[in-house]
């Protein structure tokens, strides 16, 4: 390896000790200003929701295959949770309500918004750090306790929030309706709460994006993962008021009696539907765009060849952005609005596949006639590309309107969107944890362990995920404690055993992914500046980069995927390289192949 | 931040003469993303009033002439606040002008005026429960209070803001060549006022 | 086993079947045939373009043709979907489609029953003749019914597979779905929108009759109701 | 075939789970006259030796209780050997039973009663067992179901805090309580809707139901002038007010009349 970081070092500029940090420990490391450490930090608490969120998801597979058996360990929760260790409703619904909810706010998008929008943001464009330091640290300050706020939930009388992560009025605005009271209550504090977090994450992006690039670095020499992250950025903040608006609403009619939701005083049930869903598809863009744009700069690399029609993938994200609004009615079809929207709602849905679709071509284009070296976060990046065609494509079924009679709220949308979100979003976060683990923690991850990790997930996230397919298709409902109630389903368990061991062999795989992100910190090896020889500007800084980023701001003369450029002997030239040259360095090897 | 600004100072000249940013300073741009923000939020609860309202005309029976509502005490407050945008539009170019005097009395009256329209709404609630005319009252009340509230609750938060500027212009922290600080509070300010002008023509006059 | 993971859709028992399990098997074709493009394309690119010793991967930017030639296609494709789905939709859900001399029901949904209203002897809901029985739903074979669904508390979401049926049944809404069995016999009617504890357990018993049969069992369900 | 295998299996669970044993299954009437607690002295505060007892007449022509179909619950219907009904009015020889009588007012000032031992309501054969009874404020309330298929028990009080919690299995038992003092709180399932129960709650255990057989008595009262008020689920509220002497046993009957046809 200390061959590589010499070879590496042809394109990096020495730093030396230019910035002396004496910061304390507090102000570096707890209320950071410094965007790396806040990603550092988003990073870390949404890893613990996203493996709080897998944990509810297991109670919910086995009672779903072994229905009536008792959970193992379930003794030891409260009796309000189980009987003799017997998943009770209750605990049930909470499960499949609290794992939604973390999986969506708590983990996947403060993992892609929260932790790469801070850490690449300001090094990718060249900047010292956020346009607003400051509000950047309150932004996951106010995520924390809005995390614990919805955690709490589960320690109160009645349990957590229990009406779904949509949380449907008026099952969610009447306690009576479901037995939770505070939980509920705690539902729409925490992501009232949230949404000030997301809020003041965003409008920081939007403003560093905007204001603070490096010279040079011109809208069209943006990596494709800060465009995307640019667009989420937009959506986040145009989106989340609506949803704190709409929570605002549904917290009066739970708490000061007001009706707006309820019929019984005038107000309409649909009317949170609509708002719900008029935040809630721009947020699934949220879930998936930075996920793109990510894998986008990683397939790039890893095939070592300049991205595929980079105008038509910017295109096709800002037209994502746009499109994203006008289709929110699709959740809402067999909703009683107006079935004449309905038709209307379709094509713009479909519609809304065709960026997707280009994007995913241009994927397939890069790869093409490239040189492609498989390194973990490649791995990751290519199934991210292949299971977010399987969820793009299963999208079409339920746009169109008439099939999405039959299979609205079964398990074929649960399998679409677990393609998306985890097959998609969550492979791509795998991608870029590893992709750029070197630069934040100075260590690289062990390959091995990583391919490992790679592989089990792969298999078993399909195993998990596919044969929902056919549960749904079979008309299996979503969120049913017992399918074993129908006699239609009664003969679908096995699918439904196979689909939990799976679940389980998956869960279990993480803790590899765990154990690699842990030991590795501490233990792995040390990661040269540039370990996957790519252009971004942050790979020309020390691995970690100092407080303040850049010693010199750098000027920037292309766009950030030249690979195997003629102009080179080597396959790469960073973007802050003024002359192409070889400097007489043979190819280097990128690390962990 | 200190050395973040000294990096400034050794930047390279870029290849192409067209300078990165949008040609705005940070707060500046970043208040009027927020605003946005602000402009979806608001949007969230109008739009849920009209929708409730064309869905129920029933439940606004009688509006305006049985509304519990005091219109003119309201129409009076609307006043008070587009007066606040004027004086904040004094204190801006004071601000502009470098004129110190009148940058600290045009920004001290607008944070009075906005406390006295807090002040005049707190007033009317109080008067409004005693009627009897509460938040769970029926549709009309749940959206009156939400949106009036919410907008309250912005002017408020401005006030306070603009109590914070005030403070520091009496310091003598803003000089003509750089008074960010008014300006930014200046964009919330006229925000807050606009939004206000469109609550009270949907709420109390149609 | 190859009823579990089968891509065909289960056997149905209305009319509906007709409208709508063609459009899954055309939709089933063409993200068939595009899924199997991508990943086959996707494969054979990564065995052939692996890396390799002293190979370079070629300095291309992207080709216009190709992206004008993959959108237009992609939304052609997608389009076309559409319109053929379009007639589908409103023929089930458009306000126009419940055919005129569809038998009327009441369906009141709460929390966790399905409460079926019958028009009794003479047809017509709304008159003295009307009974209401729980948790079961009887229909005529060959014959549209219509139910007017509503809820009486959380919402609620009527769902009968086999006919190829679902409509959400919300509180404060009268929302008009109708079917039209084509094979006597009995199926279930489940829940399909979380409404609470008991969402699991919402569940109906479906039977289809021949039209002599249902008659002679609104007959006696009219007669034990006239008697209490 | 499978389907009625399965529906034999929940059969003989179920009754092996109530043991055959429940003869007065379909009537639902209390078959206790008095409440576990004043009977079983397990509570706390000033007591004696004076009861007060009597029998709830009924005049008028009986209403008839409606019909309960329970052709979708097997489980359920298996315990009955006729077909089952709401029992709404437990009539017999022109006594009323199931109706909650208990002393509203005439306790020492700032006593204060606790139970230690808890009161127990059972789902059997998707009917309540007992349907009214009474519970001191913060007495645990076990709730037991003897069904093999999911009640849920939500309370609908108007003080109280409410909860709605589910039982899916047989054997399940859950404990609640209420804080303050209600006459009554409604407990219903909601998978069952004909299934409803009542409990009052008071902060004193001098309460009774009335059995079968229209009787009922209130024992360890102290000495005193109480007022004592009888609640029927659909024949309202009526009061009487009774002096009792130490170890006397007075007794007052009321007279409840069906619905005017």
């Amino acid at each position: 390896m200390a061959t590589t970081a010499t070879d590496t070092s042809a394109y990096t500029h020495d730093h030396g000790n230019a910035h002396v940090d004496d910061r304390p420990f507090i102000r570096k490391y707890i209320f950071s200003t410094d965007h790396k450490i806040i990603g550092i930090q988003f990073l870390i608490m949404s890893l613990t929701f996203l493996l709080l969120g897998g944990t509810l998801a297991m109670v919910m597979r086995w009672q779903l295959g072994f229905p009536g058996k008792p959970l193992p360990g379930g003794t030891l929760l409260p009796e309000t949770y189980t009987n003799n260790g017997v998943v009770l409703p209750e605990f049930y619904n909470s499960a499949v309500t609290m794992h939604g909810t973390f999986m969506v706010f708590f983990a996947i998008m403060p993992l892609l918004v929260g932790v790469f929008g801070n850490y690449l943001i300001p090094l990718k464009i060249g900047a010292p750090d956020m346009a607003f330091p400051r509000i950047n640290m309150a932004s996951f300050w106010t995520a924390v306790p809005a995390g614990l706020l919805m955690l709490a939930g589960f320690f109160v009388e009645g349990g957590s929030a229990a009406a779904g992560w949509t949380s449907y009025a008026p099952l969610s605005a009447r306690s009576d309706l479901t037995g939770v009271h505070l939980g509920q209550i705690f539902w729409c504090l925490s992501l009232i709460i949230l949404g000030l977090s997301s809020i003041m994450g965003s409008f920081n992006y939007i403003t560093t994006v905007i204001n603070m690039r490096a010279p040079g670095m011109n809208w069209f020499r943006l990596p494709l993962s800060i465009w995307a992250l640019f667009v989420t950025a937009c959506l986040v903040l145009l989106a989340i008021p609506v949803l704190s608006g709409a929570a605002i609403l549904l917290l009066f009619d739970q708490t000061i009696g007001t009706h707006f939701f309820d019929p019984q005083a005038g107000g309409q049930p649909l009317l949170w539907q609509h708002l719900f869903w008029f935040f809630g598809h721009p947020e699934v863009y949220i879930l998936i765009l930075p996920a793109m744009g990510m894998a986008s700069d990683i397939i790039a690399n890893g095939a070592r060849k300049p991205i595929f029609g980079y105008t038509s993938m910017v295109l096709a994200i800002i037209s994502i952005g746009f499109l994203g609004w006008g289709v929110w009615g699709h959740h809402m079809f067999q909703s009683g609005m107006n079935p004449t929207l309905g038709t209307t709602f379709m094509i713009s849905t479909l519609l809304i596949a065709v960026p997707s679709a280009i994007k995913t071509f241009n994927w397939l284009g890069t790869i093409w006639q490239g040189n492609i070296t498989f390194h973990v976060p490649m791995l990751h990046a290519l199934a991210f590309v292949s299971m977010f065609v399987i969820g793009g494509l299963s999208g079409v079924f339920m746009a169109a309107s008439p099939f999405d009679i039959y299979i609205h709220d079964t398990y074929f949308i649960v399998a679409h969107l677990h393609y998306v979100l985890f097959g998609g979003s969550l492979f791509a976060i795998f991608a870029a944890v590893t992709y750029w683990y070197p630069k934040m923690f100075g260590r690289m991850m062990n390959p091995f362990w990583g391919r490992v990790h790679f592989w089990l997930t792969l298999v078993f996230y399909n195993f998990t995920f596919f044969p929902m397919h056919q549960l749904g298709l079979h008309g299996h409902m979503r969120r049913i404690y017992d399918p074993t109630q129908y006699a239609f389903l009664r003969e679908m368990q096995p699918v439904n055993q196979f689909i939990s061991i799976s679940a389980f062999c998956l869960f279990a795989t993480q803790f590899l992914f765990a154990a690699n992100f842990i030991l590795s910190w501490f233990k792995g090896e040390k990661a040269p500046n540039n370990p996957w020889l790519d252009n971004g500007l942050e790979w020309t800084l020390p691995s970690p980069p100092p407080h303040g980023n850049f010693a010199t701001v750098p000027t920037v003369y292309r766009g950030p995927y030249e690979y195997s450029s003629p102009h080179s002997d080597l396959d790469y030239i960073p973007q802050n390289v003024p002359t192409p040259g070889g400097a007489g360095a043979a190819h280097p090897q990128p690390a962990g192949d | 931040m200190a050395h973040a600004a000294a990096m400034h100072d050794d930047v390279m000249l870029p290849p192409s003469s067209r300078a990165a940013g949008a040609g705005v300073y940070n707060e500046k741009l970043g208040m009027w993303i927020f605003l946005g923000s602000e402009v979806m939020f608001f949007t969230a609860l109008i739009g849920t009033y009209v929708i409730l309202r064309f869905a129920h005309p029933d439940a606004w029976i009688g509006h305006p002439r049985t509304t519990p509502l005091n219109i003119p005490v309201t129409a009076v407050n609307t006043f008070l606040l587009i007066c606040s945008s004027v004086t904040m539009v004094k204190a801006f170019a004071a601000a502009q002008d470098g004129i110190q005097r009148s940058l600290r009395l045009w920004l001290l009256a607008t944070a009075m005026i906005g406390a006295t329209f807090v002040g005049v709404q707190v007033y009317e609630y109080t008067h409004l429960i005693e009627k009897g005319f509460v938040p769970s009252e029926g549709l009309f009340g749940s959206t009156f209070y939400t949106m009036t509230g919410f907008h309250g609750f912005h002017v408020t938060i401005g006030v306070l803001c603009m109590t914070y500027v005030t403070i520091k212009a009496f310091r003598g922290k803003y000089s003509q060549t750089d008074h960010r600080g008014v300006e930014v509070i200046g964009l919330y300010w006229h925000f807050v006022d606009l939004v206000w002008i469109i609550l009270f023509t949907i709420v109390y006059l149609i | 086993m190859d009823k579990l993971l089968s891509w065909m859709l289960p056997p149905g028992a209305s009319t509906f079947v007709g409208d709508i399990d063609w459009i899954y098997y055309l939709i089933l074709a063409v993200t068939g045939i595009a899924f199997v493009l991508v990943e086959v394309a996707l494969i054979v690119f990564l065995i052939r373009y692996r890396k390799r010793p002293g190979r370079k991967a070629t300095y291309i930017h992207g080709s216009n043709r190709a992206e004008i030639i993959w959108t237009s296609v992609t939304a052609v494709v997608v389009v076309i979907i559409g319109i053929l789905s379009a007639p589908a939709w409103n023929k089930i859900k458009g306000r126009e489609g419940v055919p005129p001399n569809a038998m009327p029901i009441g369906i009141e949904a709460k929390q966790f029953e399905w409460n079926v209203t019958y028009p009794g002897p003479d047809g017509k809901l709304g008159t003295a003749d009307d009974f209401t029985i729980r948790g079961q739903l009887h229909v005529p074979v060959d014959r549209p019914t219509v139910a007017m669904l509503t809820s009486q508390d959380a919402i609620h979401s009527f769902f009968v597979p086999s006919f190829r049926i679902k409509q959400d049944a919300v509180p404060g809404m009268h929302i008009r779905v109708w079917f039209q069995p084509t094979k006597v016999g009995e199926y279930e009617l489940g829940c399909a929108e979380l409404c609470g504890l008991g969402h699991y357990r919402m569940r109906a018993v479906v039977t289809v009759h021949t039209q002599q049969d249902y008659d002679r069992w609104v007959a006696s369900q009219a007669h034990s109701v006239a008697q209490r | 075939m499978r389907r009625m295998m399965l529906g034999a299996a929940v059969l003989a669970v179920g009754v092996w789970g109530c043991g055959g044993s429940k003869g007065n299954a379909s009537n639902g009437a209390a078959g206790n006259s008095t409440s576990a607690v004043a009977q079983s002295g397990g509570s706390t505060g000033p007591t004696g030796n004076a009861a007060v007892s009597g029998v709830i007449h009924f005049t008028g022509a009986a209403p008839s209780n409606p019909k309960i179909d329970m052709s979708q619950e097997s489980a359920c219907q298996g315990k009955y050997k006729t077909p089952p009904t709401d029992p709404q009015y437990v009539v017999k020889d022109a006594k009323l039973g199931n109706v909650f009588v208990y002393v509203d007012s005439g306790l020492p000032n700032g006593a204060k009663y606790t139970a230690s031992a808890p009161t127990q309501i059972d789902q059997d054969g998707c009917l309540y067992h007992p349907r009214v009874f009474g519970a001191v404020v913060g007495q645990d309330i076990v709730i037991k179901n003897d069904d093999n298929v999911l009640h849920n028990i939500k309370a609908v009080p108007k003080v109280n805090r409410g909860f709605n919690i589910s039982q899916p299995s047989a054997g399940m038992t859950s404990k609640r309580s209420f804080s303050e003092p209600e006459v009554m709180v409604p407990l219903e399932c909601n998978v069952h809707g004909w299934m409803h129960a009542y409990v009052g709650v008071l902060t004193h255990p001098f309460f009774a139901t009335s059995d079968s057989t229209g009787s009922f008595s209130i024992k360890n009262l102290p000495a005193g002038t109480y007022t004592i008020k009888a609640w029927h689920e659909k024949l309202g509220t009526q009061q009487q007010t009774v002096t009792v002497g130490a170890g006397e046993t007075k007794n007052i009957d009321f007279t409840f009349s069906g619905p005017k046809a």
